[in-house]
């Protein structure tokens, strides 16, 4: 197992140094960039190429990446042109991370606390009314765009119930510990810093949330479906057990296994949805910045923020691999 | 009184949009206590289902099951779903095929014992345990302390099997029905496991009903043996006189077919002609009549009727007279 | 006198078999297909939405690029033409016919959709059958360019892939969204070729002294099609939304004088409130048109799995 | 704008004390120390702590005094003298003087490194040249002494009608000194794309203006700043001002209704009368830019025709186009700059949208074949061009109608758009300007005041012509000579050269809630909050 | 003929770390016209080596010889015509179909491969011939693997098997997925097929009475080698090797009179992994004839005890005198997967979530 992460862990290193030329590559073949994001409409050609030779960007490709990548071994990831221009971009990302992670979690559990009961229930009436009715339902979730969703949401939730719909708190006085809102709030007992941050949550949150919900909902469906045409629960029934102990430990305990493993890999891929839905509500997260950034074009962001997009996916879905080893026995004692 | 008494057991299956299917036609049998019953047949005759039935495993809908299976003097079909669930595990038992996907991969064997001990003998954790420990150990599981904490995927097919029996023995049920326990072992695992069953069922004086498609197993094991064709009992009798004069003609072709190690050299084998899919339904005459050498035209028309003859019972209109050697293959 | 009896059933069966030759795999899941009222849903819609878009040239009204109704558009009173005779869906934001281009989106709506899957479609069969076929170093090769664009969340990569085309336009929109669907579809490919591979079919084949290409593609390839089918058919509702997404983010294809549906919607959000019909209708278009592609996918996915062959 | 009128700087007397004005910004700023600032979100808040020698008069683009109380210079227009106000004290307690504006003089002029670049010391490169040891860039400014506490005199190397003008520009606040070197503020560094700057950049901005640095919560977005309690004016009525950052415009406007903002800027035209009709003051400034379609000569032969050009000028319906597109207030330009900048000609009248003049002028040209390359931004909005793709809809589509193919090009701003711009590869596009000053030269000098410019004049014969006589004209030193001379350089341009299309004047506009008072806007967008008052 | 399948591992780059000994070092000669059987128990390598013998999998050593020809170096083109001759049949008839083939395409499949496919005419009617050899309508042709029972499909295995017109025809447990009353239809089929087209066999099977009813000699494979070889009334009228002698006595016969009587020889535990083999004789964990000397250090050879009755066994003289007695053994423990199975890989890019989540 500890090979196997290690190996994983080599694989990331990989995939990031790859990722990182290339991304590195393309920024700076792209025209405009960093320097018309400097100058701005009152740049000239002169102007331009005397920034370009400043900043060292008529360097061949090669030589600047290697600069770029000894920076990065300092923790330099370049400076942001366009989200919050002159911040670091690991700032940004350090500053914006705990958001999307808050985001993320409570999209996450949404999806979860009703996705897996509902993905039960269905497969136990498989067939029925119930069962069409919700498995279409979830095929609407996955139809609707993220964003057009967010904005119904926005619009008519947030004038209907006055939840806030934009920013991730008020500007209220609250002291910063970790960084994530709602837990400050609750070390720090200022609870209306926390209840202000959790009330922000909502709308973003069940945005982000349909698509892990569908995706969830489906999985244990299939899996619940798969689990009782098992002959291992045949022989559960066979033993007269009750049906509580049937459902908890011969079928929910095995139907888990595929559900965990989906939860974890939606949890990884939030990030996409988090860049729509933190545009639509204007909070204030890494997916935000990099809607931001793809907008401005800047570049540092994009490229570090990608990396790490990047570096979480890949580490969220090698610790996924490791739960699975941890629940599935067949791996576990391979 | 018979142990188990199943009358005119019939199970149907209808899915919606589908032609209903007839999987077991009228099966009747009686099992004495500690007495062993088989049933033979080949693949899709209808035993697994009629198992299935006398435990109450079938699902809910899309099943129809009729006639009594009376255990004990109840019926089990008329039981509640609350009541079946008492008795199953504890009165009757019953051991499955396939060792690896019969038990459930993510639990510890030891608790997969133990379950069913606290279930229906209210034995706290600990206790049914060690109990386990034991059963473990009497199936011939070698180191059982270490096993029960193993997985499945962690012991052989054989071992398997053995836990297996060792969960449906636990709870010593005066019935144990075990649905071709060996057919996915070598044999000479099977040896190992029908000779452990024997013992088993002799030391606790378990009736058995032994469910299998080999008539090698049949032989050696079974006091009573019921022969399955297309769902229905095509003959019953005790072993000796079934294998010494079989008159359905399914039966003496099953039996003309088998290559036996203990055959003279260059032997001729006899099929049986066809397959099952040249049955016709048992409505319109008797299922056999295709594939049947002694087919008379009465045979397509009227459906054959269980007929007592000394103590065998035969479903045939024309059965074979004891003696005659099989009749070759027609070639299509 | 058996004889006879015998005789006249075994011919029945054998003119039984003669009778109903023919019936392939990919027939018989079409019967089951076909009595799924849910599949029958999602091909009825598709089916409207295929007619609408191949027709759509007749069914516009008027020029979907003509600014006719612009002077009805006035900016500083939030004002756009509001729905009048002619023109029942108003004007958009450039006092162009909205009904029109909705229709016409269509057409540009299902290119995006059918585009993306073909290009996605096409790279993950050459990618999946390199992999899968000759297997070794090209495998292993294959498997790590696919590992590098699974690395990173699907969305994510399109819109970087979107952001890095100097000129985008409905092309590039297209390829942003395909390239997303080339690992996924070669490693779908790549799996149940490597299953196909050890085979008792294949190994048949082999030892039959068949070529190995023609291994490849009489039967290895073939018979994974399978899931990468229905892929394709999820992949095109994917590929609309993601158009659409892509647009959002500005991403899109710049030039409107041909709609698209993803392009409308995405092109509208600073309007969402006041005019929210703009937005609207595309949305609607697309998640209805997204929902029935799901559906058939779904439903032929079901009806592919051995598990429900029953 | 008559409505600003009433409420003058000194009028919020009757404004209510204390209270917090929450300010939806679109952007972050960038840095708070305004010599290196560039972009307008960092200029608002860097406006509200700072002060420069000179101001300009509220909702004008005139100049008033700021800290300093009078100015007067030599015949020469080379040596001036500034006196200043006394009892001033930055927000650290350093006292304001002469010394401590010589020593932010000399800050600005001995800039070194990085310092130099173009995206950093922009202003003072675009007003004042060079640096101290950049004798091939010579700079305007010579020398500041300090004759006493309370006077400052500067020389300038040469005459320069902005001077002192320029001075009001935020860039060219006042520093305090101690702070300056304390927190090493010019330790301006190149890393990679961009510059980091020193701490009095980041955390440590010090000026005099009625409000302080309080802080800045980047995890929030917010910045935050407090009353100078110690302010040598009329104090501040708030006790804070908090500037939300929303990068969505749309998420501003939605902020604005559910009361989580006081105000914004920049809302989109489309939403100010629904803003208004919610019972919001939009403050529409006076349109101080210009927004006009740039053609490039270069590319194509055909658009170095003067008719080719008049056809397209003819083709455009810019009434239309400023009625359907554009804000209230906009209007149809006639020249390159608007009329409260000196030198406008108001006899030039705008040319009416004629299709067939359009056609038959390209017929003559034998250009009816036209096909070119038409770009446009996106991922931008400007005050000039509220929304580029609608703009760029009714123009194109104007221009198809007159039988000229369009190859549509669309760039993000800062992701290609003005690059190619800049190297001149669209044959026509999308462009505009907001002025810094009510000085012609920041007008057509900018655009044609040489010959490499955006529209590549210089390929006509007649603009090296034109670029002589604007320089010549910027060269007058009598007011009203120069204004004439100009008169008819815009003139020339618009019936001569037309080396682009001039299109609109569109006011940009201020929300604020009905509760805020005291707020006046600028044509400069240069809004004091110092004014202001809540409830 | 060794086969070892490499079990891979590593941080880096994979190394292999050990082997799966599915056969190693089998030594047999089929005769040209005989029926040579091959039994054992599941997973001892039957099917491994009769796949090596096709060069369906690569031999890791050893050389095998066809008609005094060297098989084993064949390369490219040659190799493929070379498998004209030598044809397979398996074990599930259809998965051994390619479900998406008609009948008739997979017919003509090796015909044309081998360039046989001359005209319409003729192969219409070799497909025709083919079809009624194995006793199935010409109107199968148009029909699909999947319509068809288990012994037809089986039919269609041989007919394929048999349109190259082999000399040698290695089946693989033909008839285990059959129902008893087709297998016995399938077995005489193949008997008939080989009196009519002089086919040579080799018949793996796990069932000792299908193998000794078909064959003419039988080899007895244990864990990877050869145990013991006869001919079949040999092999059953007096088996040599201790394995040999508790498989013969734990099949079961359909004959209770027999079955009564009979005294079995139940073996303790199962089969060993391949993986990890038990040292010396193979057998030597579960053989009640072990002896204290030799069985656990050496590994017993093939020898020739009586002319063409071979035997691998240090005793089995001594064993058949009787001169040494059985005794009770104790299992001992097996680990069904002991970290080495290469069958399910976990290391390397492939996760599993991988295989969930298409
Ligand atoms: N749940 C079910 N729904 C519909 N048909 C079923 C169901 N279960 C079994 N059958 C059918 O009933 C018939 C009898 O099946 P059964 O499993 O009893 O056969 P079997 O004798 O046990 O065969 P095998 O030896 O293969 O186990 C088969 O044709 C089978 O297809
Ligand atoms: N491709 C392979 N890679 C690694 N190991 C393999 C491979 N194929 C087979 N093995 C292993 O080699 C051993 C022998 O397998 P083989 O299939 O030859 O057994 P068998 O005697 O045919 O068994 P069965 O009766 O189950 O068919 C088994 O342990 C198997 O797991
Ligand atoms: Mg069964
Ligand atoms: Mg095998």
């Amino acid at each position: 197992m500890l090979r196997y992460t290690i190996r994983r862990l080599i694989q990331l290193v990989g995939v990031v140094l790859v990722l990182s030329l290339l991304l590195f590559a393309w920024l700076r073949v792209l025209p405009g960039g960093p320097v018309s994001a400097l100058l701005g409409d009152r740049s000239t050609p002169e102007k331009a190429a005397e920034l370009t030779k400043q900043l060292g960007l008529d360097q061949p490709i090669y030589l600047q990446y290697f600069k770029f990548l000894g920076r990065a071994l300092t923790g330099d990831f370049g400076v942001s042109t366009g989200v919050q221009p002159g911040d670091s971009a690991l700032d940004i990302f350090i500053q914006r991370f705990p958001a999307t992670l808050e985001l993320s979690f409570f999209a996450i559990a949404i999806a979860i606390v009703i996705g897996v009961p509902l993905g039960y229930l269905a497969a136990k009436r498989r067939g029925s009314w119930f069962d069409n009715a919700s498995v279409v339902g979830s095929l609407i979730g996955v139809a609707v765009p993220v964003f057009f969703l967010a904005f119904v949401l926005k619009g008519l939730a947030s004038s209907a119930l006055g939840l806030p719909s934009s920013g991730r708190q008020d500007a209220i006085d609250a002291t910063r510990v970790t960084g994530f809102f709602t837990l400050d709030g609750m070390i720090t007992g200022e609870w209306d810093a926390t209840f202000n941050a959790l009330v922000h949550l909502i709308l973003p949150s069940i945005a982000l949330a349909t698509i892990p919900f569908a995706v969830i909902f489906r999985i244990t469906r299939a899996a619940v479906l798969d689990v009782l045409d098992e002959d291992f629960v045949r022989t559960a029934e066979s033993k007269g057990l009750t049906a509580p102990v049937i459902r908890r430990r011969h079928v929910l305990r095995n139907a888990m296994l595929p559900v965990v493993t989906t939860i974890g890999l939606q949890t990884g891929a939030l990030l996409s949805g988090a860049v729509l839905t933190e545009k639509v509500f204007g909070f204030p997260g890494v997916g935000e910045a990099l809607a931001i950034g793809f907008e401005r074009r800047d570049y540092p962001v994009l490229l570090l923020l990608i990396i790490m997009a990047t570096s979480v996916y890949v580490v969220v879905n090698l610790l996924v691999d490791l739960s699975y080893a941890l629940i599935d026995p067949r791996i576990r004692t391979r | 009184m018979a142990l188990l008494e199943v009358r005119d057991l019939s199970v149907v299956f209808q899915r919606r949009g589908e032609e209903p299917f007839i999987a077991v036609d009228g099966v009747s049998f009686d099992v004495e206590p500690g007495q062993t019953v088989g049933l033979v047949g080949e693949s899709g005759c209808g035993k697994s289902v009629t198992s299935l039935a006398i435990m109450g495993l079938l699902p809910k809908r899309g099943a129809k099951i009729t006639g009594t299976v009376k255990y004990d003097g109840t019926d089990l079909l008329k039981l509640s779903d609350r009541e079946m669930r008492d008795r199953r595990g504890r009165d009757l038992g019953m051991v499955f095929q396939d060792p690896l996907s019969s038990l459930n991969p993510v639990v510890p064997i030891g608790l997969q014992v133990s379950e069913v001990l606290e279930r229906h003998r209210g034995m706290p954790r600990k206790e049914a345990m060690i109990e386990a420990k034991d059963l473990l150990d009497k199936v011939g599981i070698p180191d059982p302390n270490r096993r029960l904490k193993e997985y499945p995927h962690q012991l052989s097919g054989g071992m398997r099997q053995r836990a297996l029996i060792a969960i449906a023995l636990a709870c010593r049920p005066k019935l144990l029905i075990a649905d071709e326990p060996t057919t996915a072992l070598d044999v000479t695992i099977q040896a190992q496991i029908l000779s452990l069953m024997k013992e088993l069922v002799q030391d606790l004086g378990t009736a058995l009903v032994m469910i299998t498609h080999d008539l090698g197993v049949v032989a050696g094991l079974c006091d009573e043996v019921n022969v399955l064709y297309g769902g229905k009992v095509v003959e019953k009798a005790m072993r000796h006189k079934l294998f010494a004069e079989p008159r359905h003609p399914y039966t003496h072709g099953l039996l003309a077919s088998i290559p036996r190690l203990d055959a003279e050299p260059g032997e001729k084998l006899t099929p049986i002609k066809g397959s099952v899919a040249d049955n016709i339904p048992w409505s319109q005459g008797c299922a056999f009549a295709p594939r049947c050498p002694n087919a008379l035209d009465v045979c397509v028309q009227v459906t054959p009727a269980e007929e007592d003859q000394l103590g065998r019972l035969l479903r045939c209109h024309n059965p074979v007279v004891p003696g005659t050697p099989a009749a070759e293959e027609v070639p299509v | 006198m058996s004889a006879v009896a015998l005789g006249v059933s075994k011919k029945e069966k054998i003119d039984d078999l003669a009778e109903t030759a023919g019936v392939s795999l990919a027939a018989s899941a079409w019967k089951r297909l076909k009595r799924s009222p849910v599949f029958l849903t999602g091909a009825v819609i598709i089916g409207i939405f295929i007619l609408i878009s191949l027709l759509s040239p007749w069914l516009a009204p008027h020029n979907p690029s003509d600014p006719m109704l612009i002077d009805q558009v006035i900016k500083a009173r939030n004002e756009i033409p509001p729905a009048q005779p002619g023109h029942p869906l108003g004007g958009d934001l450039q006092g162009r016919d909205f009904l029109s281009r909705l229709l016409i989106g269509s057409q540009q709506t299902l290119i995006v959709g059918i585009g993306a899957t073909v290009i996605g479609l096409t790279g993950g069969l050459i990618l999946g059958t390199l992999a899968g076929a000759i297997g070794g170093w090209v495998d292993s090769a294959v498997m790590r360019i696919v590992d590098v664009m699974l690395s990173l969340p699907s969305l994510l990569l399109a819109f970087s892939i979107a952001a890095m085309f100097a000129r985008p336009s409905q092309f590039t929109v297209i390829l942003a969204v395909a390239i997303v669907q080339i690992p996924v579809f070669a490693r779908l490919l790549r799996g149940s070729m490597l299953a196909q591979r050890h085979s008792d079919h294949v190994l048949a084949a082999t030892a039959l002294g068949v070529k190995k290409g023609a291994i490849v593609f009489r039967h290895m390839l073939p018979n994974s099609l399978g899931p990468v089918i229905v892929q394709s058919t999820l992949v095109l509702a994917t590929a609309i939304i993601e158009a659409a997404a892509l647009s959002f983010l500005g991403l899109g294809n710049p030039d409107d004088r041909i709609p698209e549906w993803g392009q409308m919607l995405g092109d509208v959000q600073k309007v969402f409130d006041t005019h929210p019909q703009l937005a609207a209708y595309p949305a609607i278009c697309i998640i209805i048109v997204a929902l029935g592609f799901t559906l058939m996918g779904e439903t032929l996915r079901e009806a592919l799995d051995p598990k429900n062959r029953r | 704008l008559s409505g600003c009128a009433q409420s003058q700087r000194d009028s919020g007397g009757g404004g209510k004390e204390g209270g917090t004005l929450t300010f939806g910004a679109a952007g972050a700023p960038k840095l708070f120390d305004p010599f290196y600032a560039t972009d307008g979100e960092t200029f608002r808040v860097a406006r509200q702590m700072y002060e420069g020698l000179v101001g300009f008069k509220p909702g004008t683009a005139e100049v008033e005094p700021a800290l300093a109380t009078k100015w007067e210079s030599s015949s020469d227009a080379k040596t001036w003298t500034f006196t200043l106000k006394e009892g001033v004290k930055f927000h650290d307690g350093t006292a304001f003087n002469a010394e401590a504006v010589c020593f932010n003089f000399e800050r600005w002029y001995n800039q070194k490194g990085a310092g130099q670049s173009d995206a950093v010391s922009q202003y003072w490169l675009d007003n004042f040249g060079g640096f101290k040891d950049t004798p091939d860039k010579p700079s305007l400014y010579k020398s500041c002494t300090a004759k006493d506490a309370k006077t400052a005199v500067i020389e300038l190397a040469e005459v320069n009608s902005q001077f002192p003008d320029v001075l009001g520009f935020t860039s060219f606040s006042m520093s305090s000194p101690e702070a300056l070197k304390k927190y090493d503020a010019d330790n301006v560094q190149a890393a990679g794309d961009a510059f980091t700057y020193p701490a009095y950049a980041n955390e440590h901005p010090t000026g005099t203006g009625p409000f302080k640095f309080s802080k800045y919560d980047k995890a929030n977005n917010t910045v935050e700043l407090v009353r100078n309690d110690d302010y040598w004016g009329t104090k501040a009525k708030l006790d804070k001002i908090v500037f939300k950052i929303i990068p969505d415009e749309t998420a501003r406007k939605q902020a604005i209704k559910a009361g989580d903002i006081d105000g914004y800027d920049l809302p989109n035209a489309a939403d100010w009368a629904g803003l208004k009709s919610d019972g919001f003051n939009v403050a529409i400034r006076p349109a101080f830019n210009v927004f006009y379609m740039g053609i490039n000569q270069k590319n194509n032969p055909k658009l170095a025709d003067l008719k080719v050009r008049q056809a397209l000028q003819y083709a455009i319906n810019r009434e239309q186009l400023v009625k359907s597109q554009l804000p209230e207030g906009a209007k149809v330009a006639t020249q390159f700059m608007p009329d409260t900048v000196a030198g406008y000609n108001k006899d030039l009248k705008a040319v009416p949208y004629d299709l067939d003049k359009a056609k038959s002028l390209l017929a003559e040209a034998g250009a009816s074949d036209l096909t070119l390359k038409f770009y446009w931004p996106s991922e931008v909005t400007r005050p000039y061009m509220p929304s580029p793709k609608d703009l760029f809809g009714a123009i194109s589509g104007d221009l198809q109608k007159a039988g000229i193919k369009i190859d549509v090009v669309t760039k993000p701003w800062n992701g290609g758009y003005l690059t190619d711009v800049d190297q001149g590869i669209p044959d026509l596009f999308l462009l505009g300007w907001t002025g810094d000053n009510g000085q012609p030269v920041n007008w057509v000098g900018t655009f044609f005041g040489r010959t490499d410019n955006r529209f590549h004049t210089g390929v006509s014969a007649w603009g090296k012509t034109l670029a002589d006589d604007l320089a010549k004209a910027n060269a007058e030193p009598d007011k009203d000579k120069r204004k004439s001379l100009y008169e008819d350089l815009n003139k020339r341009i618009m019936e001569e050269y037309l080396p682009a299309i001039p299109i609109s004047h569109s006011p940009p506009a201020l929300v604020l809630k009905s509760d805020i008072k005291g707020v006046v806007p600028s044509p400069l967008t240069d809004e004091k909050f110092g004014s202001a008052s809540k409830g | 003929m060794k086969v070892h399948f490499p079990i891979k591992r590593g941080v880096f780059i994979d190394r292999t770390v050990g082997y799966v000994y599915a056969v190693d070092g089998v030594d047999l000669e089929i005769k040209r016209g005989e029926t040579y059987g091959l039994v054992g128990e599941s997973g001892c390598g039957k099917s491994t080596l009769g796949r090596a013998m096709l060069r369906l999998n690569e031999p890791t050593a050893g050389k095998m010889v066809f008609d005094g020809q060297d098989f084993s170096t064949l390369k490219g083109e040659e190799l493929r015509k070379m498998r004209r001759r030598i044809q397979m049949v398996f074990q599930d008839p259809l998965s051994s179909l390619d479900p998406r083939q008609s009948v008739e395409s997979i017919l003509v499949e090796g015909l044309r491969a081998h360039g046989l496919d001359k005209g319409k005419e003729s192969t219409s009617k070799r497909l025709r011939e083919l079809l009624s050899a194995v006793g199935l309508p010409a109107s199968a042709l148009r029909k699909y693997p999947h319509e068809f029972s288990g012994g037809q499909r089986q039919r269609i295995g041989i007919a394929r098997a048999l349109a190259l017109e082999p000399d040698l025809i290695v089946a693989d447990e033909p008839v285990s997925a059959l129902d008893v009353s087709v297998q016995a239809q399938v077995v005489n089929l193949m008997e008939e097929l080989q009196e009519q087209f002089g086919l040579t066999y080799l018949v793996i099977a796990h069932d000792l009475a299908v193998v000794k009813h078909i064959s003419d000699r039988v080899g007895v494979m244990y864990l990877g080698g050869l145990v013991e070889e006869a001919t079949a009334e040999d092999l059953y009228a007096e088996p040599l090797h201790p394995y040999t002698r508790a498989l013969l006595s734990a099949i079961p016969v359909p004959d209770p009179v027999v079955e009564d009587r009979r005294e079995r020889i139940l073996l303790a535990g199962d089969l060993p992994s391949p993986a990890n083999p038990p040292t010396g004789c193979r057998f030597h964990t579960r053989c009640p004839w072990r002896q204290a000397s030799r069985c656990d250090t050496e590994r017993p050879a093939l020898r020739e005890l009586k002319p063409g009755h071979k035997v691998a066994c240090h005793w089995a003289e001594q064993i058949q005198s009787g001169e040494i007695q059985p005794h009770e053994v104790k299992p001992i423990l097996v680990e069904e997967n002991d970290g080495l199975s290469p069958d399910v890989p976990l290391v390397g890019p492939a996760s599993v979530t991988e295989a969930l989540n298409p």
